[in-house]
This record gives C-alpha cells, sequence and structure tokens, in this order.
C-alpha cells in the first residue's frame, strides 16, 4: 500500500545529539510499522518555542514560523506539515491563525520572509503526530502492528500543557484528555488513574526557575508513584526532558528517591511493534525504563 | 386517539409547565379554546421538582395545586401529555401543526390505584429526581402528577413484567399495544412555552462534576431537599451518604461563559441563596455555606433575601470564579482551588458537597423549530417574523418563576390578539 | 324550590369494596343519609359508571348527588354535572389507603367510612348548585391609569384584543418617564447597541387607535363600583368632571426616581453631579455630539456611581435611603456610558459597581461596553465632593475593592444612579390610621386626610381605602410568586415600575400581561363569575341582613375590600370585587353570611352528621377543618404515598381556614368531639394564604376561643390551630397521630353525652 | 503610588502590547488567577494585572516581575469566560517592559529568554550546549562553574545518553541560509517597531 506523506517539522530538540533525539528514532520506527512517511522540510528553523517572546516580541517570533510554513509550501506543496514537538507545533499552528485572522499581520510577514526569499500563502495544515495517528491513521490501524503487548506495565499517562492546551486534540478534554491511557491501552499496558495528567512540570522556566518548577515536575513525579504507576509516559519532549532530568536533583535537594523512567509514547508503540531498545531509543533513558528494554530484548 | 378539535380560534400553547399552564388558563379563562401540549407524562415541568421558591422559601406545588385546579375546571382547556410538536407549517392565524403523540401504554380507565405498580419489578431511572433515584417501571410521575395516570416504562412493554402490569390492572388501564401517533390539527396562534434545561454540568470540565461524586449541580440539591426526593429530603451527599454541611455553591457553572452558554441565567444567584437557607434549615448553626460569585445578581427587591442571607452567620461569599476541583482521595472531599479577587487571597478549601449552579438553556436548543422562529445568540425564542407565534417564560429568556408566569400572561394576550383579528375579519 | 331528589354513589373500586363492607354503607346512606337513591358501582369513574349517574339525573329526577368514591382531587372531570349540586364522601385517599392494613382495623376503619358517608349525605342536603351572580355588571371597557410606556402598552394590547379602552394620563402629553430619554436599552439580538425608545411610534398609535380613547390632564377624582361596572369620576384640566363607566382596571402610573439631593454623601445636589434623568437631558441636549455639563463644558471624564442610595448599605448606599435593588440602573448606566463613547472615544468613562447586574442577554450589552472602552471598576463610594463651581471638577473617592486600596478619581461630570420610587398612591396602613384619628376628632389628622386623598392615584371609594394596597416599599405588587398580578382588589391590575421595580422590556411586558388580566376581569364579572384563585365559582355570598348587627367584622376583614356599607350601615357587598374565600362567612358572629354550596350549615350539618361514641368506647373523635389548597391536598397525598394515620379523625375541607366560623368548633365540641384541629396556610409576612388573610384570622379567632372552652370546662389542648403546607404529607400523618396520643392522654371530652 | 484611573496606560497597552486590545475586556472573575500553576509566586495575578493597567498603574505593572512568571501551559487562556488571551498577553507585557528596560534587572527568565532568542537567531536553531553554557556563566564566570559542576552528573548523563553532543561547541546544527534568517528577523523587528514606535537597539 502506499505511504501517507507529510511535511515533517522535527524540531530542534528531536535533531541527532539533542535531547530528544532518542524520541525522533523511535517515532522513525513508528512510522516505518505504520506506512507513514515523514519528508523532512529542508533547511526548516527553530520556532522560537515558548520563551521566545522575551526577547523576540511578536512578529519576528511569528516570522520564524512562518519561514518554515512557507519552505513546507515551497518544497512540499499539498503535504500537511506535522510536528512531534508540542511547542514547534503550537507556535506553527498559532502562527497560521494568526495569520489568517489579520491581513495586515500576513502582509507584514511576507515584507520579512521577502529577506529570506521567501513568500507566504499560508495554505499549509498544522497536525500534530498525535492527530496524525488518531485521525488518520486510526485506534484500529495503531494497534494492528502490535507483536508484543507490554502486558503488565502500569503506565501514568503524563499529557502535560503544550499538547492539550490552547488548541488539544479534537474531542479531547482540557482537563481530563484520554488519549494518552488509550495508547497505553492499545499497546496492552495499563494505565494508571492520576491527578497530574495535565499539570505543568515548569516548562522554559526549568532554567530560570529551577526551584518552582521543580517543586512542580515532584507533584507529578509522586502522584505517578502513589498511583502505582512503573513508568511515565509523556508526548512532550520538554515534559520528558524535565520530569526525567530533574529527579536526580530533588532526590538530591529533597531526599527522595525517585527513579522512574519517563518514555515518549512512541518508545512503547516501537517496542510493541516488535521494535528493539535502540530503535525505540531506550539506550536514550537517563533513568533507563528496564521493564521495557526486557520485552524489547524478548524474542 | 382521535385528534382534538382545533380550528384557527384555537391556541395551542407548547409546554406544560408554569408558563405553559398559566398561558393556556389565562386564555381559557377568558373563553378561549386552548389546546395545551407537554412532552412528558404531566404537567407541572421544572417547577414541580423544585422545592421551595425564593424569596419566600414557600413551595411550588402550592400554586400548581391552584393551577390544576383551574384546569380540570375549565371545559375550554384541553391537555395533550406525552405529546410533541413536530411540524407547523402555515402563518399568522392559520397554522397546521403535526403532533407526534407517545404511547403511555394506559388508557384513562385509570384509577392510580397503583395495583401495576405493586405487581412489577422492574426499576428504571426517577426523572423525577432527574436520576438520583430508581422508580418501578409502572409509575406514577409524582405524587401530584396530572392527569393523575400510571405510565408504563417503554422498557418494558413486550416483556414479562409488562404482562405482570396488564394483569395486575382491573380496570383494563394497562394497553401495551399502544403505538406512536402523529395527528394533524389547525390552530390559530402558537405560544411556546417549552422551558428551559439545566446546562449539561459534564462540558464544565476543571469542575470535574463527570468526575468527582460529590460534585453535584443546583436541581439535583433541590431534590435532595425535598421529602419527595431521593433521600428523603435529608442532605446526603452521593458518594458515602455523609452528611453535607460544609457545602459550597459555584455561581455562573456554565453561564456568562463563552465557552459555554454567552448569557447570564439570571436565577442561579438566588437560588444559591435559597440553598444555603436549605444547609441552615438542615443543620442550623452547624451547617456552613460558602458562595463562590462573580456579581451576585439579586435583582429588586430579592435584595432583601441577600441582605438577610449576608446576615447569616452560617453563609459566607468569595468573589471569585473557581479555577479547577481536585479531590481529596482520602475522604473524597471536593477541594476548589482559586482566587479571591477581592484583594487577590489565593485558596484551596475542602468542602462536604460541592453544588454548581448550573445555568439555563433553553430545552429547544438543538431542536429544529418552525423556519419563522426568530432567536437570539442562545437559543431563547424571541417570538415569529409573522408575528403569529410568541415565546413564554424561561423559553424566551432565562427567567425566574414570577418573571416566567408574567412573561406568559402577556404571550397569551398576544395570541388572544391573532385570534380576534381572525375572528373580526371572519365576521366582516 | 321544586321536587329535590337526592342520590348517593358508592364506588367499590380501587380497593374500597374490598377494604369496606359496601352493602353497610348502603345502608348508612339510605337509613341515615335519607338518600332517595342509592347504588353502588365497581367502576364508578368509568364512562359506564358516570352514565349510571348521568341517566339517574335525566330520566329519574335525581337532582343532588352524593358521591363516596376517591378525593375531590381525583375524576373531577369525570365526576362534574354541571346543573347538579355534587358532593365528595373521600372513601379512598381518606380513609382506605390512610387506615392501617389488618382486620384489628376494619371496624375503625368502616366506621370512618360511614361517617364520611353521613358527612356527605349532610352536606349535600344543604348545598344548591350555584347559578352565579344574577346582577351580572355589563361594561368590558378597560380604564388604564398613566400614559407612560407601560400605560400606552396597555391600552394598545387590550384594544387590539377587541376591548375599548380608556387612558388616563395626569399630564398634556403620552409617553411618561420615557419621553426624556435619548435610547433604550437594546430589546433583541445582538443586544450590542442601545436602540431608539419608540416612544412617539407607540404615542401615535394610541391616539390614532379607533378603540382607545384619551383623556391627558386628567386625573381620577373617584372610582366607585366593581368590576364589570366602575364608574370613574375624571377632574380635567378645565375643572370639568368626566364620568367613564369602565370593566376593569389598570394601573400604571410609572415611577419617580430618588430624589437626588438627598444623596448629599454622593455629591447629590452639586452642580456637577447628576442622576441617570440628568444624564438622559444632557445627552439629547447634545444631540450625537460632545456631551456638555450643564456650565457648557465639555466633559472629558465622566463617572458612574451604581446603587446610589439603593440596597440599603449593600450598595453605594449608606443604609438611610433605599433597600432594594431597581434593576435597572446597571443597564442604564452601561447605555449612558456608550452614549460618551459613541461621541467621542476618548473620553475617560468609568463605571463603579458592587455586583453588576446585568442578566440574561444583558451580557452581551455589557461586553459591548467594554469593547467601546468603558472601565468597569468594583469600588465602594465613599463620598463625592466638589462640582460646585461650574469649572471645578468632581473628585470621587471610593475604595477599588479589586486593588484593595482607597483611590480618588477626578471626574468632570458624575453621574448617581438612583433608584425607582412608586408612584402607587396611598398606603392604606396610614390611610385606616389616619381616619381612624380623623373619626376622634383628631385635626391634623382631618388634614392629613385630605392630603391623602391628593395622593391617591384611583380614589376609590371603597371602605377600605383609596387605593390598592402595597405590598413592599410602596410597590403595589403581588406577595404570590405563581400569581404576581394578584393585587388585593379584584379587577384593579398594577403594572410596570408601579408594581416592582424594572426596565422598560419588562414593564411593556408587565403592561401586555396585566391587560390580559384586566381582559380576564371583565369577562368574569359580566359573566356572573369569580376570579383567580376560585376562578369560574358561580357561588357568591349571600347575608340575611335582618340578622345583621352591623358589627362590621366582615366588612373590616374582607381581605378584598369588597364589602362597604349602605346608607344603614348595612354590609352592602359587591360581588364582582368578592373572591369567594368566606372570610366574611367565618367572621360573622351571627352567621347570616353563606353561599348557595357553601355555608355554617354544609359544614356544620357535616360535623353534626359524624357518630360519636360515648366516652367509654376509647374511641376518641377528632374534627380536623383543612384548607382546600395546601392542608387537604396534603392529607390527601399522605394516602397517595399510603402513610398511615388515626382513624379516629374526619376530616372536612374549607375554602379557607379564614371561612371557618366558630359556632363549627363549640358545635364539634359540645356534640362530644374530643379535639379539633384547624390546618391552615402559612401567616405572617412570608405569608402562603391564597386569600392573604385566611389562616390569620382564624389564629385570632382561636386565641379568643379560650374563655369559651373555659366555660365548657374543657382543656385548651382540645382546639389546636397548625400551619400545615402542600408538602406536608409526612408531618401531617404524624402531627394527627401525636394529637390522637395526646387526646387519649388527656382522656375523653367531658362533653360527651351532653350533645 | 495612587491610580489615575485614566485610560492613557490603557491606550498604550493596547497599541504596543500583543493582544493588548483585550485587556478592557476581563470581568475580574479571577479564574486566570486560581488556574496559574505558578500562581502563588506572582505578585500580581493576570486579573490583577488588568484592573493595574485600567487604574493606570503602568510602573508597577512594567517592573512587575509577575508575567514572567508565566510558564506557557495555558491554563488561563482555555479557562477564561471571556476567552481573552492572556497567555500571549503576559508575554506581550513582559517583551513590552523589556523593550522599554523597565523590565526587573537580573530576572532570571528575562535574561534567558534573551539567551535564548539570540542562541537560536544565531544559526537559525537552538545550540542546546551553548545555551546551558550561557546559562550556567551568565551571573559570571565564578558562579558558572559552580553552575555548570552542580549540572555535571546531569551533563554527563545526557551525553552518555547520547542527548547532549559536545561536538555542539563546534558549530553544531545550524540553517544553512542563516543570512537569510538574519535579515528576515532584522526586518520583522524593525516593521514592529515602527508599528509600536520604538526605537531599534
Amino acid at each position: 500500500m502506499s505511504k501517507k506523506q507529510y511535511a515533517f517539522y522535527p524540531g530542534c530538540s528531536s535533531q541527532k545529539g539533542a535531547s530528544a533525539s532518542n524520541f525522533l528514532t523511535s517515532i522513525g520506527v513508528m512510522c516505518e510499522k505504520l506506512d507513514i512517511q515523514l519528508n523532512e522540510i529542508p533547511d526548516w528553523n527553530c520556532c522560537g518555542a515558548s520563551i521566545g517572546y522575551g526577547e523576540g516580541g511578536e512578529l519576528p517570533r511569528l516570522v520564524l514560523s512562518a519561514r518554515n510554513l512557507a519552505l513546507a509550501e515551497r518544497e512540499l506543496p499539498g503535504q500537511e506539515m506535522v510536528s512531534v514537538c508540542p511547542a514547534c507545533w503550537l507556535s506553527s499552528r498559532e502562527t497560521v491563525d494568526r495569520l489568517h485572522e489579520s491581513e495586515s499581520l500576513l502582509a507584514e510577514t511576507n515584507e520579512a520572509l521577502k529577506e529570506a526569499g521567501l513568500t507566504l500563502k499560508n495554505e499549509v495544515k498544522q497536525r500534530h503526530m498525535v492527530e496524525v495517528l488518531i485521525e488518520d491513521i486510526g485506534w484500529e490501524g495503531m494497534k494492528k502492528p502490535v507483536v508484543k503487548p507490554l502486558e503488565g506495565l502500569k503506565f501514568a499517562g503524563y499529557v502535560g500543557c503544550q499538547t492539550n492546551r490552547p488548541f488539544g486534540i479534537a474531542g479531547e478534554s482540557f482537563e481530563n484528555p484520554q488519549y494518552l491511557d488509550k495508547m497505553v491501552e492499545m499497546v496492552g499496558a495499563e494505565p494508571v488513574k492520576y491527578d497530574q495528567k495535565v499539570t505543568c512540570c515548569g516548562g522554559a522556566l526549568a532554567f530560570s526557575e529551577p526551584d518552582k518548577s521543580q517543586a512542580q515536575i515532584r507533584q507529578i513525579v509522586e502522584s505517578a508513584y502513589d498511583h502505582g504507576a512503573d513508568m511515565i509516559v509523556t508526548p512532550c519532549q520538554l515534559c520528558q526532558a524535565n520530569v526525567e532530568i530533574y529527579q536526580s536533583e530533588i532526590n538530591k535537594k529533597k531526599g527522595t528517591k525517585f527513579n522512574m523512567p519517563v518514555v515518549y509514547y512512541s518508545q512503547l508503540m516501537t517496542v510493541a511493534y516488535g521494535g528493539d531498545a535502540k530503535q525505540a531509543g531506550l539506550d536514550g533513558q537517563l533513568i533507563r525504563a528496564e521493564q521495557l528494554e526486557k520485552i524489547a530484548s524478548k524474542k | 386517539m382521535t385528534a382534538p378539535i382545533a380550528t384557527n380560534q384555537t391556541i395551542l400553547v407548547v409546554g406544560g409547565g408554569i408558563s405553559g399552564m398559566t398561558a393556556a388558563l389565562e386564555a381559557a379563562e377568558c373563553g378561549k379554546q386552548v389546546l395545551l401540549v407537554e412532552k412528558t407524562p404531566t404537567l407541572g415541568g421544572r417547577t414541580a421538582q423544585l422545592y421551595r421558591y425564593f424569596p419566600k422559601m414557600c413551595h411550588p406545588t402550592c400554586g400548581m395545586e391552584i393551577n390544576l385546579k383551574r384546569i380540570r375546571g375549565n371545559p375550554n382547556l384541553r391537555t395533550m401529555t406525552m405529546t410533541q410538536v413536530v411540524a407547523v407549517s402555515g402563518s399568522r392565524g392559520d397554522y397546521k401543526v403535526t403532533l407526534k403523540v407517545s404511547p403511555r401504554y394506559v388508557n384513562e380507565n385509570c384509577t392510580a390505584c397503583g395495583k401495576c405498580g405493586e405487581a412489577v419489578s422492574a426499576e428504571v431511572a426517577d426523572a423525577y429526581n432527574y436520576g438520583l433515584s430508581k422508580v418501578r417501571a409502572a409509575y406514577l410521575p409524582h405524587v401530584m402528577a396530572y392527569p393523575q395516570r400510571y405510565v408504563i416504562d417503554a422498557s418494558i412493554v413486550g416483556t414479562p413484567e409488562g404482562e405482570k402490569a396488564k394483569a395486575a390492572c382491573p380496570v383494563n388501564a394497562v394497553d401495551l399495544d399502544m403505538k406512536e401517533e402523529t395527528i394533524e390539527i389547525n390552530v390559530g396562534a402558537v405560544v411556546w412555552a417549552t422551558g428551559w434545561r439545566p446546562f449539561d454540568a459534564n462540558k464544565i470540565q476543571p469542575y470535574g462534576y463527570d468526575r468527582i461524586a460529590n460534585v453535584i449541580t443546583s436541581v439535583e440539591f433541590e431534590r435532595l431537599a425535598d421529602p419527595h426526593g431521593p433521600t428523603g429530603g435529608k442532605l446526603l451527599r452521593p458518594s458515602d451518604g455523609n452528611p453535607a454541611k460544609n457545602v459550597a455553591f459555584i455561581q455562573c457553572a456554565g453561564s456568562r461563559d463563552e465557552n459555554y452558554l454567552r448569557h447570564c441565567s439570571r436565577i442561579c444567584c438566588m437560588a444559591s441563596l435559597k440553598q444555603t437557607q436549605y444547609v441552615r434549615e438542615a443543620w442550623g448553626d452547624a451547617g456552613k455555606s460558602t458562595i463562590y460569585y462573580i456579581d451576585i445578581r439579586a435583582i429588586d427587591r430579592f435584595e432583601d433575601f441577600y441582605a438577610n442571607v449576608w446576615k447569616d452567620s452560617t453563609v459566607s461569599f468569595v468573589k471569585s470564579k473557581v479555577a479547577r476541583i481536585a479531590e481529596n482521595e482520602a475522604n473524597g472531599n471536593p477541594v476548589l482551588h482559586g482566587v479571591d479577587t477581592e484583594g487577590y487571597h489565593r485558596y484551596a478549601t475542602e468542602h462536604d458537597l460541592v453544588v454548581l449552579a448550573v445555568g439555563m438553556e433553553p430545552e429547544v436548543t438543538g431542536v429544529k423549530l418552525p423556519a419563522d422562529i426568530v432567536m437570539d445568540s442562545s437559543n431563547f425564542i424571541e417570538g415569529s417574523k409573522d408575528g403569529g407565534m410568541f415565546g413564554a417564560g424561561a423559553a424566551s429568556s432565562p427567567l425566574d418563576v414570577n418573571r416566567a408566569v408574567q412573561s406568559a400572561t402577556a404571550a397569551s394576550l398576544k395570541a388572544i390578539q391573532v385570534i380576534h383579528k381572525n375572528a373580526s375579519t371572519e365576521a366582516a | 324550590m321544586a321536587d329535590i331528589k337526592y342520590a348517593a354513589y358508592i364506588c367499590s373500586g380501587c380497593g374500597i369494596g374490598d377494604k369496606l363492607d359496601v352493602d353497610a354503607l348502603e345502608k348508612v346512606a339510605t337509613k341515615e343519609g335519607k338518600m332517595a337513591v342509592v347504588k353502588s358501582h365497581p367502576f364508578l369513574c368509568s364512562t359506564e359508571g358516570v352514565d349510571l349517574i348521568k341517566n339517574d339525573i335525566a330520566n329519574d329526577g335525581v337532582t343532588h348527588v352524593m358521591i363516596a368514591a376517591c378525593s375531590r382531587r381525583a375524576k373531577a372531570e369525570a365526576f362534574t354535572f354541571p346543573d347538579n349540586a355534587v358532593s365528595r364522601a373521600n372513601l379512598r385517599e381518606g380513609v382506605i389507603w390512610v387506615v392501617a392494613e389488618g382486620s384489628e382495623h376494619d371496624e375503625v376503619r368502616q366506621e370512618m367510612a360511614e361517617d364520611y358517608i353521613r358527612m356527605g349525605c349532610a352536606e349535600i342536603k344543604k348545598m344548591t348548585q350555584p347559578a352565579g351572580n344574577p346582577n351580572k355588571a355589563q361594561s368590558k371597557r378597560i380604564m388604564v391609569v398613566g400614559g407612560g410606556m407601560s400605560g400606552m402598552t396597555a391600552a394598545l394590547a387590550a384594544a387590539d384584543a377587541g376591548y375599548e379602552v380608556v387612558l388616563i394620563e395626569k399630564t398634556a402629553k403620552l409617553g411618561g418617564f420615557a419621553s426624556n430619554l435619548l435610547k433604550r436599552v437594546p430589546f433583541n439580538a445582538p443586544y450590542a447597541e442601545a436602540q431608539p425608545t419608540g416612544v412617539e411610534e407607540l404615542a401615535s398609535k394610541v391616539s390614532g387607535h379607533a378603540k382607545i380613547k384619551v383623556h391627558l390632564n386628567s386625573t381620577l377624582s373617584e372610582t366607585a363600583g366593581a368590576p364589570g361596572r366602575f364608574i370613574a369620576k375624571i377632574a380635567q384640566e378645565s375643572g370639568a368632571i368626566a364620568e367613564e363607566t369602565v370593566g376593569a382596571i389598570v394601573q400604571a402610573t410609572g415611577f419617580t426616581p430618588y430624589d437626588i439631593n438627598k444623596l448629599t454623601e454622593l455629591g447629590g445636589g452639586q452642580a456637577n453631579v447628576v442622576d441617570q434623568a440628568g444624564l438622559e437631558a444632557l445627552a439629547k441636549a447634545a444631540n450625537s455630539g460632545a456631551i456638555k455639563r450643564a456650565d457648557g463644558k465639555e466633559v472629558k471624564s465622566v463617572v458612574f456611581v451604581q446603587c446610589a442610595g439603593q440596597r440599603g448599605s449593600g450598595g453605594n448606599g449608606n443604609g438611610q435611603h433605599l433597600e432594594y435593588c431597581s434593576g435597572h440602573c446597571c443597564a442604564t448606566s452601561i447605555k449612558q456610558a456608550t452614549y460618551f463613547k459613541d461621541a467621542n472615544p476618548d473620553v475617560d468613562t468609568i463605571v463603579m459597581y458592587l455586583d453588576l447586574r446585568v442578566p440574561g442577554m444583558g451580557e452581551d450589552f455589557y461586553r459591548s461596553a467594554q469593547e467601546k472602552g468603558v472601565i468597569f471598576t468594583k469600588a465602594k463610594v465613599n463620598g463625592v465632593s466638589g462640582g460646585l463651581s461650574g469649572e471645578m471638577s468632581c473628585k470621587v473617592n471610593f475604595k477599588d475593592l479589586i486593588l484593595d486600596e482607597e483611590a480618588t478619581v477626578d471626574a468632570d461630570l458624575v453621574v448617581l444612579a438612583t433608584g425607582q420610587v412608586a408612584n402607587a398612591g396611598v398606603n392604606l396602613d396610614e390611610w385606616t390610621a389616619t381616619v381612624t384619628a380623623a373619626e376622634s376628632g383628631d385635626a391634623a389628622a382631618v388634614q392629613r386626610k385630605s392630603e391623602l386623598q391628593k395622593i391617591s392615584v384611583l380614589n376609590l371609594n371603597y371602605r377600605q381605602g383609596p387605593d390598592v394596597p402595597q405590598f413592599k416599599y410602596g410597590f403595589a405588587d403581588s406577595h404570590f410568586i405563581c400569581f404576581p398580578y394578584e393585587t388585593r382588589r379584584t379587577g384593579i391590575y398594577a403594572a410596570g415600575p408601579a408594581r416592582r421595580p424594572m426596565d422598560m422590556f419588562q414593564a411593556m411586558e408587565d403592561a401586555t400581561g396585566a391587560a390580559m388580566k384586566a381582559i380576564q376581569a371583565v369577562e368574569n364579572a359580566t359573566h356572573g363569575r369569580a376570579a383567580h384563585p376560585r376562578a369560574w365559582d358561580l357561588s357568591f355570598p349571600k347575608a340575611r341582613l335582618e340578622g345583621c348587627t352591623q358589627c362590621k367584622r366582615c366588612t373590616v376583614e374582607c381581605p378584598f375590600g369588597a364589602i362597604d356599607e349602605d346608607e344603614r350601615r348595612f354590609p352592602l357587598f359587591n360581588e364582582e370585587r368578592c373572591r369567594r374565600c368566606g372570610t366574611c362567612m367565618g367572621a360573622c358572629p351571627v352567621r347570616v353570611i353563606s353561599f348557595e354550596n357553601y355555608s355554617c350549615d354544609t359544614v356544620g350539618m357535616q360535623i353534626k352528621a359524624v357518630n360519636v361514641p360515648d366516652e367509654f368506647e376509647e374511641k376518641p373523635r377528632v374534627l380536623i377543618l383543612a384548607c382546600e389548597n395546601d392542608a387537604y391536598p396534603a392529607l390527601d397525598m399522605a394516602g397517595i404515598q399510603r402513610l398511615t394515620y388515626s382513624a379516629f379523625v374526619r376530616a372536612i375541607p374549607v375554602r379557607c381556614l379564614g371561612s371557618a366560623n366558630t359556632i363549627w368548633i363549640t358545635d364539634a365540641l359540645n356534640q362530644g368531639y374530643d379535639g379539633v384541629m384547624m390546618m391552615g396556610c402559612k401567616k405572617g409576612d412570608d405569608y402562603q394564604c391564597h386569600f392573604v388573610k385566611g389562616s390569620e384570622m382564624a389564629y385570632y379567632r382561636m386565641s379568643k376561643i379560650d374563655d369559651t372552652l373555659k366555660q365548657l370546662g374543657l382543656e385548651p389542648e382540645r382546639v389546636q390551630t397548625h400551619e400545615v403546607a402542600i408538602t406536608d404529607n409526612a408531618r401531617v400523618a404524624r402531627m394527627i397521630d401525636e394529637y390522637v396520643a395526646q387526646l387519649t392522654e388527656l382522656g375523653p371530652s367531658p362533653m360527651k353525652g351532653f350533645g | 503610588m495612587t491610580a489615575t484611573y485614566k485610560n492613557d496606560f490603557l491606550k498604550e497597552v493596547e497599541a504596543n502590547v500583543e493582544d493588548g486590545q483585550w485587556v478592557k475586556m476581563c470581568m475580574q472573575c479571577g479564574v486566570c488567577a486560581g488556574s496559574c500553576p505558578l500562581g502563588p509566586h506572582w505578585q500580581h495575578s493576570p486579573q490583577k494585572i488588568f484592573m493595574m493597567i485600567r487604574a493606570g498603574k503602568r510602573e508597577e505593572v512594567l517592573t512587575s516581575d509577575s508575567m514572567w512568571m508565566c510558564t506557557s501551559c495555558y491554563n488561563c487562556i482555555v479557562r477564561c469566560p471571556r476567552k481573552l488571551p492572556i497567555t500571549h498577553i503576559m508575554h506581550g507585557l513582559a517583551n513590552y517592559a523589556h523593550r522599554l528596560g523597565l523590565a526587573p534587572k537580573g530576572q532570571p527568565t528575562r535574561e534567558i529568554a534573551k539567551l535564548f532568542w539570540d542562541n537560536i537567531v544565531k544559526t537559525g536553531r537552538v545550540n542546546e550546549l551553548k545555551f546551558s553554557l550561557a546559562m550556567y556563566f551568565k551571573d559570571g564566570f565564578g558562579q558558572g562553574v559552580k553552575n555548570a559542576m552542580a549540572m555535571q552528573g546531569i551533563g554527563l548523563g545526557l551525553m552518555k545518553a547520547k542527548r547532549l553532543n559536545p561536538m555542539e561547541m563546534l558549530g553544531g546544527h545550524t540553517c544553512k541560509d542563516k543570512g537569510g534568517i538574519h535579515k528576515m528577523i532584522a526586518k520583522a523587528r524593525e516593521i514592529e517597531d515602527r508599528r509600536k514606535g520604538l526605537s531599534g537597539h
């Protein structure tokens, strides 16, 4: 069967050797199994991320995203643009909306884009990888390739903020989204019911306000433990990084004994689809997801 | 059944709640021919499900008794229950209306002796108590039900349970072969008194109505307080049946919110102020009520009621739209998170029970009305372009009972004007 | 009274036949009840059963029907025979459903049923089927008092329904308060912009309407008569008196803005502090240009103070002005704020509120003002100063309740949102006091009385005073939530801000509703029927004046001012004003007042008909007199819910506890009843009584009965008065059992056997 | 300082702050204040800031560090009953205060935001290593070393996990058309400053 084609916007953190490179590895394998072809947008640039506003302001920030949109329009005509990073998706989608709302803003944007030899018609539809999976592949389609159900594993589905708000996945609640738990069930594991599903991890303030964001992270990990989770699963790079990386910090400061692996949905799927630990990017875990590795290594 | 005689001198009133009953009665007592149709098995509407009225703290069934007596005694007024309007054609003074009559499976013979109810064991959710309790599948909708006639729930028709009910009836009132019927009638004017429904609290996700047992709606709280309600009038919370002594009332639950209802539902402030007095009635000084509000809208002399509740030591007010409700998993208490905006004070407060003062939305939201009907942005009925159909009561605007009756009385006269025009043009 | 024939029909359906000995009941009806025809039927409410009765009426000359079956509240349609008097003995809800199961109760259950048969038979013998008021009134014209938005709307509404209208306006032109407005708050979607008032269009429609006769520069110097035959004397500018005969009256006399000069703490009386009416004048003068102050200075900054002198201390009041909220002021200030913004977006426009009250779609109007840049601040205004000399701007001192700090803002103009004061005429309590004082020769009172007559709107020549009774804060409102138009003067309906504080939209709707009630009143009056709550009742009070002692109790106690005095100082009944509650009947010490189907006898004979066992049988008897609207339904519903109570009680429904005559109590006690329970509605400020004072009167009369009891050597416990709500099903059953237990303690009545 | 309750500052905000025209639409319900994860650390909640703007408290607003506490969780946006884009307004206020030089000196988020922006504009993509190091050393060399040592474990961990590449010191990820990007951003900044009447710096 012919593969589904998408203009792919990987985003900075997913690049080789970057903080979420292992995410991209698993995404690649997952898409392979699901006949999804991702065509990387040539020479894409950073979206400005959530913290870009401080220095960047409005138009420069919009223009950054606009450049990616323009490139996609020109280089991969007719293809919808897919991001795996909530920040990338959010910035792009917000840019699309804002430029649709305001003629003058679009004009100003094009004035700036001209400097980079680009123009934007603003015709590219923005998708999040999760939307592609649910809406284009469908639950049945996602289930089909499962060969190694992750039986006996308990996951705390941690959706976080930006995949969920302000846009969110169609039909999901901002306060209590279900899709991540459904994905966990789909790969044969058990989602735990806990109350920090959409709690903010502190986002970019992890750097500038470590104590405040670590307090958030502590809540999340604690609740995951309290409700019997073996691991946390998330669709978000920043969530993954913050919640995984700072556990040791929190242990140091607060005397906790956190050691909870934090993985991506794509890693679960890769393993369930029969991929090995490396393909699932499990070698990229700071806190090793041994139970997953075990299943992955099973022949 | 045979179609009731109706002509272009007949006024059709749609909806048998307090507004519909009023509109119908006022016209009928002027000697006009009126047909009152009601979707459910009994007249009374939402007011029959209230425990007390503000500001007098009197009982809605008191006025209902009078209205039912007026209805029983008036030959100009005919009522049809379990009947819905499915189509309206024609124009001012001459409408063709299609009615759909659902089977009640009980005919006019019924004496409400209750034998069928004793005979069946199947139970269904009790709509009268908003599903907070169950009722036998052969039931009288409530003690004041009019017509005073039982209903066989469709779910037991064609089952042994249904047959039991039939066998038990001493007067051959149970007719399990009843079918849905469609009736065409001709009327001169139509009053839409289709009323309101409580906004679906599940949609207000931050308040976790769908996840937290001890978060309920204001209409459900009315049933808890009512002696005819699921708890026999005791304020017990759903999760564990423990006394609900420390109760939070959250205003604008759905209302004044562009994510849900744009409009203010008017009644909710007074309803919550009233309900704080249920808490006092139940627990005296041991009760505690907290009202979380944006603006307290106690209009005209209702201000007196507000002023008195304000003085009540068991009631406190927080000017805040609650941000979210979490659940204390240890004791099932809802925990309210938010900020008191008068001076910026953050709170995380536990209560035994949370009552969402849910907004009013028109019952016709999502229902296909005649093209001629003019509605506002919240689907409240302003009237019809041809001036022959009128909104009345809560169908026309979010109104308290007193205002609804006022509105219905006015609508009744507007309908009479249409009939009058017909009569005089025919005379000419 | 040509050949009367009494017939009793006993239903054995619904389990009556299983629980009771119906043959025995038939015997009672025949032997003791002396019914000419006695029949029983297994399913009396069926077509067949009803036909049986109809047939006896048609072919067997039956004139009076006693039906022993279910409660009078059940199957009413089936058991209605328009030309025949009907009494109902309640064997179902009243006996078999409430007397405990089990054969040990068979005897008392049967006794109870037999007594109800006796009572039904006794009652029907004293009933005649009412034929309606013979001297029917004639006029179907509607008089509207007041030519403002409410009055004009009412007039047009009635006229368009085919009724002739007489409209009285005291000023030289139609329009009222609304003519002073530049625009009105929007009435319909999208609720974004103020709309034209439409007052001129309405005025021209009214003055051009063939069925409407307008009297300008006119007031009412006297209103006499009753619904269907009011005679209005209309004092005109010329001094001439015009006379109009009308059938009903809509009082739409509007409101007056609260006197701003009383609000000195908020700068009232100072040059650049105006009320909302004042602002409308400035806005009109500006005619969509920049709004200028009285001194001609263009307004660059304006502050609106909400609830000025309203909501007691709850709003921006200091507790010395109006207690209530006038409802419309928030939306009105929003509208006025947009006057400024529409003329010049740069005008600093602040609305200071405590609770912004824009219910319903008003929320959209609020939004639209915010979009225009109107600033809303939750603030308690402590004072307004300055603005005295033209140039000086005002200083508004306030506490910003959000920022939680005291602040001051300068403004060229301050607008105080003051309240509505009703133009509802004379307060009848003051009137009565004044008249009493005047009659005792108090000169000041005499003076005050003539002042009051000038204030009066209607100048009714009713014995109880010249205007409609006011409910609260001077508004002529109804006390009933379900029945907003129930003023205590039949055929006279208040509408608009005279009834209750309200905005223009509500006032116009209100006026249409009031017109509806007026039309209904003339229809009822001209058909000789009662108005709400005993709508279409054809009975009406008759008095045997030869027995009257002129004690005046009936004239004083009638809740509806229906009874005047004739020149011989006898009570003069105005049937069209009467609501058929029977309070007069209850009041009459010599029992000369009665209705055809409800009288001292219809109830008295029932009491006497009960078989009172002697003291040795240990079967106490308790008489229950229950209000037919609340207490009796509660007893009924106790039955429907199969709650049980003692079989020793005998319940009689009464139209209103106010109609209960003390003779009934003394008769019952003389006859050996062990106790009497009177069950009526809530009294006091939040009274429930649909006849206003009925239960109040009953309590009052019973408080006086103790002496009588002493004379009879009886304990006061033997007569009890209770407030019973319609929801008290369970409570009423409990009350009965507790009382019967208490009486058993007390022992049998010493009167037994003397009766 | 007492509030003037004049519209000047509101108008300034509407003209210069991203989505500033929404500020007047707030009805002071406070749901945003209660929804913010870092709420307890806000000196003024968003709804209160809106009120302060209406009250003309220019300095108190622009010098406040409250808006710098925004984690961009968007809770406020999705819950606001008036649909105010609160997150964007907070970002806009922060940026405006920053551009005016009124934002608190040394406010960590403010500084890191600048570092981050410079970092991405340089090559068009984030250089995580340089960004982290820049962060550690933002408070001078001594503090930098301490910070770096403190985070050393994590750093090494990330490198082991191939999620931090030491090679990034030399170039690292970059867009081909750096020049175009620089010109583009400069142009955008120029246009925005023109619109806001600010002089670029």
